[in-house]
Protein backbone atom coordinates (compact mmCIF):
# COMPACT_ATOMS: atom_id res chain seq x y z
CA UNK A 1 0.00 0.00 0.00
CA UNK A 2 1.90 3.61 -0.98
CA UNK A 3 0.15 6.57 -0.46
CA UNK A 4 -0.11 9.04 -3.63
CA UNK A 5 -0.42 12.74 -2.82
CA UNK A 6 -0.96 15.38 -5.54
CA UNK A 7 -0.54 19.14 -5.51
CA UNK A 8 -1.39 22.27 -7.51
CA UNK A 9 -2.75 21.70 -11.14
CA UNK A 10 -2.21 17.92 -10.94
CA UNK A 11 -4.69 17.68 -7.57
CA UNK A 12 -7.19 19.88 -9.62
CA UNK A 13 -6.78 17.59 -12.06
CA UNK A 14 -7.48 14.39 -10.40
CA UNK A 15 -9.99 15.53 -8.25
CA UNK A 16 -8.50 14.97 -5.13
CA UNK A 17 -5.55 15.59 -2.56
CA UNK A 18 -4.76 12.22 -1.71
CA UNK A 19 -5.38 8.64 -2.02
CA UNK A 20 -3.99 5.24 -0.87
CA UNK A 21 -3.19 2.58 -3.68
CA UNK A 22 -2.25 -0.97 -4.05
CA UNK A 23 0.35 -1.52 -6.53
CA UNK A 24 3.36 -3.80 -7.47
CA UNK A 25 4.80 -1.14 -10.15
CA UNK A 26 8.50 -1.57 -9.89
CA UNK A 27 9.22 2.26 -10.81
CA UNK A 28 7.46 5.53 -10.84
CA UNK A 29 7.07 5.50 -14.19
CA UNK A 30 5.28 1.87 -13.67
CA UNK A 31 3.08 3.50 -10.98
CA UNK A 32 2.21 6.23 -13.06
CA UNK A 33 1.27 3.68 -16.41
CA UNK A 34 -1.05 2.28 -13.72
CA UNK A 35 -2.62 5.46 -12.82
CA UNK A 36 -3.17 6.67 -16.46
CA UNK A 37 -4.73 3.37 -17.66
CA UNK A 38 -7.35 3.62 -14.89
CA UNK A 39 -9.62 6.87 -15.85
CA UNK A 40 -9.52 9.98 -18.51
CA UNK A 41 -8.31 12.62 -15.73
CA UNK A 42 -5.30 10.62 -14.63
CA UNK A 43 -3.97 9.98 -18.03
CA UNK A 44 -4.69 13.98 -18.72
CA UNK A 45 -2.65 14.70 -15.58
CA UNK A 46 0.24 12.85 -16.65
CA UNK A 47 0.02 13.65 -20.26
CA UNK A 48 3.24 15.37 -20.01
CA UNK A 49 5.95 14.60 -17.50
CA UNK A 50 8.32 16.63 -18.40
CA UNK A 51 6.04 19.54 -16.76
CA UNK A 52 5.60 17.30 -13.58
CA UNK A 53 8.04 16.40 -10.55
CA UNK A 54 8.10 13.04 -8.47
CA UNK A 55 8.83 13.48 -4.78
CA UNK A 56 9.28 9.94 -2.81
CA UNK A 57 9.11 10.13 0.85
CA UNK A 58 9.22 13.41 0.88
CA UNK A 59 12.88 14.11 -1.04
CA UNK A 60 12.41 14.93 -4.66
CA UNK A 61 13.24 12.07 -6.87
CA UNK A 62 12.86 10.68 -10.57
CA UNK A 63 10.23 8.64 -12.31
CA UNK A 64 12.42 6.00 -13.25
CA UNK A 65 13.27 5.49 -9.59
CA UNK A 66 12.35 2.14 -7.95
CA UNK A 67 9.45 2.22 -5.60
CA UNK A 68 10.99 -0.61 -3.41
CA UNK A 69 10.25 0.52 0.34
CA UNK A 70 8.48 4.29 -0.56
CA UNK A 71 5.95 5.09 1.85
CA UNK A 72 4.36 8.21 0.23
CA UNK A 73 4.76 9.33 -3.71
CA UNK A 74 4.02 13.53 -4.15
CA UNK A 75 3.05 14.19 -7.75
CA UNK A 76 3.32 18.02 -9.06
CA UNK A 77 4.48 20.70 -11.02
CA UNK A 78 7.64 22.52 -10.87
CA UNK A 79 8.00 24.19 -7.65
CA UNK A 80 7.61 28.23 -7.69
CA UNK A 81 8.05 29.21 -4.11
CA UNK A 82 9.82 32.50 -2.62
CA UNK B 1 19.29 29.11 12.27
CA UNK B 2 15.21 29.31 12.39
CA UNK B 3 12.61 28.05 9.85
CA UNK B 4 8.97 28.84 10.19
CA UNK B 5 6.37 27.72 7.43
CA UNK B 6 3.47 29.95 8.29
CA UNK B 7 0.12 31.32 7.58
CA UNK B 8 0.13 34.00 9.44
CA UNK B 9 1.28 37.46 8.29
CA UNK B 10 4.69 38.37 9.54
CA UNK B 11 6.34 41.92 10.27
CA UNK B 12 9.90 41.89 8.27
CA UNK B 13 11.02 44.98 10.68
CA UNK B 14 10.69 43.00 13.53
CA UNK B 15 12.30 39.64 12.38
CA UNK B 16 15.07 41.34 11.38
CA UNK B 17 15.85 43.44 14.08
CA UNK B 18 15.37 40.74 16.27
CA UNK B 19 17.34 38.38 13.91
CA UNK B 20 20.28 41.32 13.94
CA UNK B 21 19.88 41.44 17.74
CA UNK B 22 20.93 37.94 17.78
CA UNK B 23 24.02 38.32 16.40
CA UNK B 24 27.63 38.35 18.56
CA UNK B 25 29.84 38.12 15.59
CA UNK B 26 28.29 38.90 12.80
CA UNK B 27 29.38 42.44 10.44
CA UNK B 28 26.81 41.58 8.13
CA UNK B 29 23.37 40.52 7.69
CA UNK B 30 21.49 40.41 4.40
CA UNK B 31 17.67 40.18 3.85
CA UNK B 32 15.32 39.38 1.29
CA UNK B 33 11.78 39.99 1.36
CA UNK B 34 9.11 38.80 -1.53
CA UNK B 35 5.98 40.49 -1.78
CA UNK B 36 3.23 39.66 -3.59
CA UNK B 37 3.17 42.20 -6.71
CA UNK B 38 -0.05 43.66 -8.13
CA UNK B 39 0.23 42.74 -11.58
CA UNK B 40 -1.84 46.36 -12.48
CA UNK B 41 -4.41 46.32 -9.96
CA UNK B 42 -5.76 42.91 -11.35
CA UNK B 43 -4.70 40.57 -8.87
CA UNK B 44 -7.70 39.66 -6.63
CA UNK B 45 -5.78 37.16 -4.01
CA UNK B 46 -2.81 34.84 -4.33
CA UNK B 47 -2.97 31.44 -2.94
CA UNK B 48 -0.30 29.72 -2.18
CA UNK B 49 0.04 25.96 -1.93
CA UNK B 50 2.48 23.81 0.08
CA UNK B 51 3.43 20.34 0.86
CA UNK B 52 3.31 19.69 4.66
CA UNK B 53 6.27 17.76 6.17
CA UNK B 54 8.77 18.12 2.94
CA UNK B 55 8.63 21.50 2.95
CA UNK B 56 10.19 21.98 6.17
CA UNK B 57 12.53 18.95 5.18
CA UNK B 58 13.92 20.51 2.29
CA UNK B 59 13.94 24.24 3.20
CA UNK B 60 16.21 22.77 6.64
CA UNK B 61 18.41 21.00 3.80
CA UNK B 62 18.87 23.88 1.78
CA UNK B 63 19.75 25.58 5.26
CA UNK B 64 22.28 23.14 5.80
CA UNK B 65 23.83 23.57 2.60
CA UNK B 66 23.87 27.11 3.03
CA UNK B 67 25.70 26.88 6.14
CA UNK B 68 28.37 24.39 4.79
CA UNK B 69 29.38 25.92 2.15
CA UNK B 70 29.42 29.60 3.80
CA UNK B 71 31.05 31.14 7.42
CA UNK B 72 27.60 31.99 8.14
CA UNK B 73 26.55 33.22 11.71
CA UNK B 74 23.07 32.58 11.32
CA UNK B 75 20.01 32.23 8.99
CA UNK B 76 16.72 32.53 9.10
CA UNK B 77 13.83 31.57 6.70
CA UNK B 78 9.80 32.39 7.06
CA UNK B 79 7.08 31.45 4.27
CA UNK B 80 3.74 31.75 4.43
CA UNK B 81 1.01 29.43 2.58
CA UNK B 82 -2.57 30.10 2.40
CA UNK B 83 -4.26 33.32 0.78
CA UNK B 84 -2.06 36.31 0.25
CA UNK B 85 -3.22 39.70 -1.33
CA UNK B 86 -1.09 42.32 -3.42
CA UNK B 87 1.99 43.85 -1.70
CA UNK B 88 1.72 41.19 1.69
CA UNK B 89 5.21 39.90 2.49
CA UNK B 90 4.95 36.25 1.18
CA UNK B 91 8.04 34.99 2.61
CA UNK B 92 11.92 36.11 3.64
CA UNK B 93 15.31 35.04 4.18
CA UNK B 94 17.85 36.55 6.85
CA UNK B 95 22.20 36.31 6.51
CA UNK B 96 24.42 37.21 9.15
CA UNK B 97 28.08 36.74 8.57
CA UNK B 98 31.17 38.00 9.63
CA UNK B 99 31.85 39.46 5.74
CA UNK B 100 29.38 40.76 3.22
CA UNK B 101 30.45 38.10 0.59
CA UNK B 102 29.10 35.28 2.76
CA UNK B 103 25.67 37.04 4.02
CA UNK B 104 25.17 37.97 0.15
CA UNK B 105 25.72 34.82 -1.43
CA UNK B 106 24.17 32.72 0.95
CA UNK B 107 20.88 34.49 1.09
CA UNK B 108 21.00 34.27 -2.86
CA UNK B 109 21.72 30.79 -2.57
CA UNK B 110 18.51 29.89 -0.39
CA UNK B 111 16.73 32.42 -2.42
CA UNK B 112 17.12 30.24 -5.45
CA UNK B 113 16.91 26.98 -3.61
CA UNK B 114 13.77 27.96 -2.57
CA UNK B 115 12.37 29.58 -5.90
CA UNK B 116 12.79 25.44 -7.60
CA UNK B 117 13.30 23.33 -4.70
CA UNK B 118 10.87 23.77 -2.16
CA UNK B 119 7.32 22.71 -2.23
CA UNK B 120 5.34 25.62 -2.72
CA UNK B 121 2.95 26.28 -5.49
CA UNK B 122 1.36 29.77 -6.28
CA UNK B 123 -1.89 30.36 -7.51
CA UNK B 124 -3.13 33.58 -8.85
CA UNK B 125 -6.73 34.49 -8.52
CA UNK B 126 -8.04 37.51 -11.12
CA UNK B 127 -11.57 38.94 -12.15
CA UNK B 128 -11.08 37.04 -15.07
CA UNK B 129 -10.00 33.80 -13.52
CA UNK B 130 -8.09 32.06 -11.60
CA UNK B 131 -4.11 30.10 -13.11
CA UNK B 132 -0.96 28.51 -11.35
CA UNK B 133 2.20 30.45 -11.58
CA UNK B 134 4.37 29.03 -13.81
CA UNK B 135 8.07 28.49 -12.94
CA UNK B 136 10.59 30.65 -14.71
CA UNK B 137 13.38 29.22 -17.00
CA UNK B 138 15.48 31.88 -15.11
CA UNK B 139 14.68 30.52 -11.81
CA UNK B 140 15.82 26.60 -12.80
CA UNK B 141 18.69 28.43 -14.41
CA UNK B 142 19.82 30.44 -11.75
CA UNK B 143 20.60 27.03 -9.51
CA UNK B 144 23.28 26.17 -12.11
CA UNK B 145 25.54 28.87 -10.57
CA UNK B 146 26.21 27.37 -7.48
CA UNK C 1 15.88 57.25 -4.18
CA UNK C 2 16.49 58.45 -0.40
CA UNK C 3 20.27 58.81 1.29
CA UNK C 4 21.12 60.31 4.62
CA UNK C 5 24.14 60.53 6.27
CA UNK C 6 23.93 60.63 9.64
CA UNK C 7 25.69 60.25 13.22
CA UNK C 8 22.54 59.27 15.02
CA UNK C 9 21.53 55.54 15.33
CA UNK C 10 18.69 54.66 13.11
CA UNK C 11 16.79 51.40 13.21
CA UNK C 12 17.17 49.00 10.94
CA UNK C 13 13.66 46.82 11.16
CA UNK C 14 11.47 50.63 10.91
CA UNK C 15 13.58 51.72 7.78
CA UNK C 16 13.31 48.23 6.06
CA UNK C 17 9.40 48.40 6.50
CA UNK C 18 8.75 52.31 6.13
CA UNK C 19 11.03 51.04 2.57
CA UNK C 20 9.03 48.18 1.70
CA UNK C 21 5.51 49.92 2.51
CA UNK C 22 6.25 52.61 0.03
CA UNK C 23 6.60 50.37 -2.83
CA UNK C 24 4.04 49.83 -5.11
CA UNK C 25 5.61 47.58 -8.10
CA UNK C 26 7.93 45.57 -6.30
CA UNK C 27 8.34 41.68 -5.18
CA UNK C 28 11.58 41.69 -3.77
CA UNK C 29 12.98 44.15 -1.22
CA UNK C 30 16.90 43.29 -0.13
CA UNK C 31 18.36 44.78 2.76
CA UNK C 32 21.90 45.06 3.74
CA UNK C 33 23.40 46.29 7.38
CA UNK C 34 26.67 46.46 8.27
CA UNK C 35 27.34 46.14 12.22
CA UNK C 36 30.21 47.09 14.23
CA UNK C 37 32.11 44.00 14.85
CA UNK C 38 33.33 43.07 18.48
CA UNK C 39 36.38 41.00 17.62
CA UNK C 40 36.44 39.16 20.86
CA UNK C 41 35.58 42.15 23.00
CA UNK C 42 38.54 44.32 23.08
CA UNK C 43 36.76 47.07 20.81
CA UNK C 44 36.00 50.20 23.07
CA UNK C 45 34.77 52.43 20.59
CA UNK C 46 34.85 53.04 16.64
CA UNK C 47 34.72 56.25 14.83
CA UNK C 48 34.26 56.97 11.54
CA UNK C 49 34.93 59.85 9.90
CA UNK C 50 34.03 61.62 6.42
CA UNK C 51 34.18 63.94 4.00
CA UNK C 52 31.27 66.39 4.17
CA UNK C 53 29.96 67.24 0.75
CA UNK C 54 32.10 64.74 -1.25
CA UNK C 55 30.21 61.81 0.55
CA UNK C 56 27.03 62.90 -0.55
CA UNK C 57 28.20 63.25 -4.05
CA UNK C 58 29.76 60.08 -4.42
CA UNK C 59 27.26 57.85 -2.96
CA UNK C 60 24.69 59.74 -5.32
CA UNK C 61 26.92 59.03 -7.82
CA UNK C 62 26.77 55.31 -7.26
CA UNK C 63 23.59 55.11 -6.65
CA UNK C 64 22.50 56.74 -9.91
CA UNK C 65 24.94 53.97 -11.69
CA UNK C 66 23.09 51.30 -9.86
CA UNK C 67 19.72 52.84 -10.98
CA UNK C 68 20.89 52.92 -14.44
CA UNK C 69 22.02 49.47 -14.40
CA UNK C 70 19.96 47.33 -13.20
CA UNK C 71 15.68 47.40 -13.24
CA UNK C 72 15.15 49.13 -9.54
CA UNK C 73 12.00 50.24 -8.19
CA UNK C 74 13.42 52.00 -5.60
CA UNK C 75 16.77 52.32 -3.14
CA UNK C 76 17.68 53.60 -0.04
CA UNK C 77 21.43 54.48 1.62
CA UNK C 78 22.14 55.13 5.26
CA UNK C 79 25.48 55.82 6.39
CA UNK C 80 26.67 56.81 10.05
CA UNK C 81 29.49 58.88 11.14
CA UNK C 82 30.71 59.84 14.13
CA UNK C 83 31.13 57.27 17.34
CA UNK C 84 30.22 53.62 17.79
CA UNK C 85 29.93 50.87 19.76
CA UNK C 86 29.91 47.01 18.93
CA UNK C 87 27.26 45.76 17.67
CA UNK C 88 25.38 49.20 16.56
CA UNK C 89 24.67 49.24 12.98
CA UNK C 90 26.73 51.26 11.00
CA UNK C 91 24.95 51.54 7.83
CA UNK C 92 22.19 49.95 5.84
CA UNK C 93 21.08 49.49 2.02
CA UNK C 94 18.01 48.57 0.88
CA UNK C 95 17.12 47.71 -2.77
CA UNK C 96 13.42 47.03 -4.66
CA UNK C 97 13.21 45.45 -8.23
CA UNK C 98 10.25 43.49 -9.52
CA UNK C 99 12.89 40.75 -9.54
CA UNK C 100 15.09 39.09 -7.23
CA UNK C 101 18.14 39.18 -9.72
CA UNK C 102 17.71 43.14 -10.00
CA UNK C 103 17.50 43.43 -5.83
CA UNK C 104 20.44 41.45 -5.20
CA UNK C 105 22.40 42.59 -7.69
CA UNK C 106 22.02 46.49 -7.09
CA UNK C 107 22.86 45.86 -3.53
CA UNK C 108 25.82 44.13 -3.73
CA UNK C 109 27.03 46.63 -6.12
CA UNK C 110 26.28 49.45 -3.95
CA UNK C 111 28.18 47.74 -1.10
CA UNK C 112 30.69 47.21 -3.12
CA UNK C 113 31.11 50.70 -3.95
CA UNK C 114 30.31 52.05 -1.13
CA UNK C 115 33.24 50.33 0.46
CA UNK C 116 35.82 51.65 -1.18
CA UNK C 117 34.50 54.57 -2.94
CA UNK C 118 32.37 56.54 -0.52
CA UNK C 119 34.82 58.76 2.07
CA UNK C 120 34.56 57.19 4.92
CA UNK C 121 37.58 55.81 7.67
CA UNK C 122 37.26 53.81 10.38
CA UNK C 123 39.14 54.17 13.38
CA UNK C 124 39.06 51.31 16.01
CA UNK C 125 39.72 52.48 19.61
CA UNK C 126 40.78 49.66 22.01
CA UNK C 127 41.98 49.11 25.39
CA UNK C 128 45.69 48.75 23.56
CA UNK C 129 45.31 51.85 21.88
CA UNK C 130 43.83 53.35 18.71
CA UNK C 131 43.88 52.48 15.24
CA UNK C 132 43.46 53.30 11.60
CA UNK C 133 40.90 50.02 9.63
CA UNK C 134 43.19 49.23 6.58
CA UNK C 135 41.70 49.27 2.94
CA UNK C 136 41.07 45.13 2.28
CA UNK C 137 42.49 44.22 -0.64
CA UNK C 138 39.29 41.81 -1.10
CA UNK C 139 37.30 44.94 -1.13
CA UNK C 140 38.86 46.67 -3.88
CA UNK C 141 39.11 43.22 -6.15
CA UNK C 142 35.77 43.24 -5.52
CA UNK C 143 34.77 46.25 -7.92
CA UNK C 144 36.04 44.47 -10.52
CA UNK C 145 32.92 42.51 -11.51
CA UNK C 146 30.82 45.16 -11.95
CA UNK D 1 44.43 79.81 -3.54
CA UNK D 2 43.63 76.46 -3.24
CA UNK D 3 41.95 74.72 0.02
CA UNK D 4 43.66 71.40 1.15
CA UNK D 5 42.15 69.03 2.91
CA UNK D 6 43.18 65.59 5.09
CA UNK D 7 41.65 62.59 6.16
CA UNK D 8 41.78 60.50 8.53
CA UNK D 9 45.75 59.21 9.65
CA UNK D 10 46.98 61.70 7.22
CA UNK D 11 45.20 64.48 8.84
CA UNK D 12 46.72 62.96 12.01
CA UNK D 13 50.02 63.01 10.88
CA UNK D 14 49.78 66.87 9.16
CA UNK D 15 48.55 67.54 12.66
CA UNK D 16 45.48 69.94 10.87
CA UNK D 17 42.35 68.39 8.95
CA UNK D 18 42.25 71.90 6.29
CA UNK D 19 44.39 74.52 5.40
CA UNK D 20 44.67 77.42 2.45
CA UNK D 21 47.93 77.56 0.05
CA UNK D 22 49.04 80.09 -2.36
CA UNK D 23 50.40 77.63 -4.94
CA UNK D 24 51.41 77.43 -8.90
CA UNK D 25 51.49 73.83 -8.79
CA UNK D 26 50.63 72.44 -12.25
CA UNK D 27 49.71 68.87 -10.91
CA UNK D 28 48.56 67.32 -7.97
CA UNK D 29 52.16 65.50 -7.71
CA UNK D 30 53.56 69.05 -7.80
CA UNK D 31 51.61 70.40 -5.27
CA UNK D 32 52.69 67.61 -3.11
CA UNK D 33 56.17 68.12 -3.69
CA UNK D 34 55.34 71.48 -2.48
CA UNK D 35 54.50 70.21 0.42
CA UNK D 36 56.96 67.65 0.98
CA UNK D 37 59.72 70.18 1.05
CA UNK D 38 57.86 72.24 3.88
CA UNK D 39 58.47 70.16 6.89
CA UNK D 40 58.95 66.84 8.13
CA UNK D 41 55.46 65.72 9.07
CA UNK D 42 54.21 66.63 5.87
CA UNK D 43 57.16 64.80 4.21
CA UNK D 44 56.04 61.86 6.28
CA UNK D 45 52.71 62.00 5.88
CA UNK D 46 53.11 61.79 2.24
CA UNK D 47 56.04 59.63 1.92
CA UNK D 48 54.30 56.95 0.39
CA UNK D 49 51.75 58.04 -2.49
CA UNK D 50 50.36 54.35 -3.43
CA UNK D 51 49.12 54.23 -0.03
CA UNK D 52 47.05 57.75 -0.46
CA UNK D 53 43.97 59.04 -2.46
CA UNK D 54 43.23 62.15 -4.04
CA UNK D 55 40.00 63.85 -4.92
CA UNK D 56 39.77 67.33 -6.77
CA UNK D 57 36.97 69.20 -6.44
CA UNK D 58 35.05 66.18 -4.20
CA UNK D 59 35.98 63.57 -7.15
CA UNK D 60 38.00 61.01 -7.08
CA UNK D 61 41.37 61.47 -9.44
CA UNK D 62 44.81 60.94 -9.34
CA UNK D 63 48.26 62.51 -9.05
CA UNK D 64 48.94 63.35 -12.23
CA UNK D 65 46.02 65.75 -12.82
CA UNK D 66 46.13 68.64 -13.46
CA UNK D 67 45.62 71.28 -10.94
CA UNK D 68 44.21 74.41 -13.16
CA UNK D 69 40.84 75.63 -11.71
CA UNK D 70 40.83 73.10 -8.93
CA UNK D 71 39.52 74.65 -5.54
CA UNK D 72 39.37 71.89 -3.01
CA UNK D 73 42.10 69.11 -2.82
CA UNK D 74 41.64 66.32 -0.48
CA UNK D 75 44.16 63.81 0.74
CA UNK D 76 42.98 60.55 2.27
CA UNK D 77 43.76 56.78 2.69
CA UNK D 78 41.88 54.51 0.87
CA UNK D 79 38.36 54.45 2.12
CA UNK D 80 36.78 51.86 4.26
CA UNK D 81 33.48 52.29 4.67
CA UNK D 82 30.30 50.27 4.14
Amino acid sequence: MIEILYFAWVRERIGLPREKVETSAATVADLVAELRAREERYDLAFADLASLRVALDQELSSFDAPLAGVREVAFFPPMTGG
Amino acid sequence: MRLSVQTDAFDLGAEANAFAAAQKTAGAVVTFTGIVRDNGGTLAAMEIEHYPGMTERAIRAIMDEAQARWSLDDALVIHRHGRLVAQEPIMMVATAARHRADAFAAAEFLMDYLKSRAPFWKKEFAADGAAWVAARDEDEAALNRW
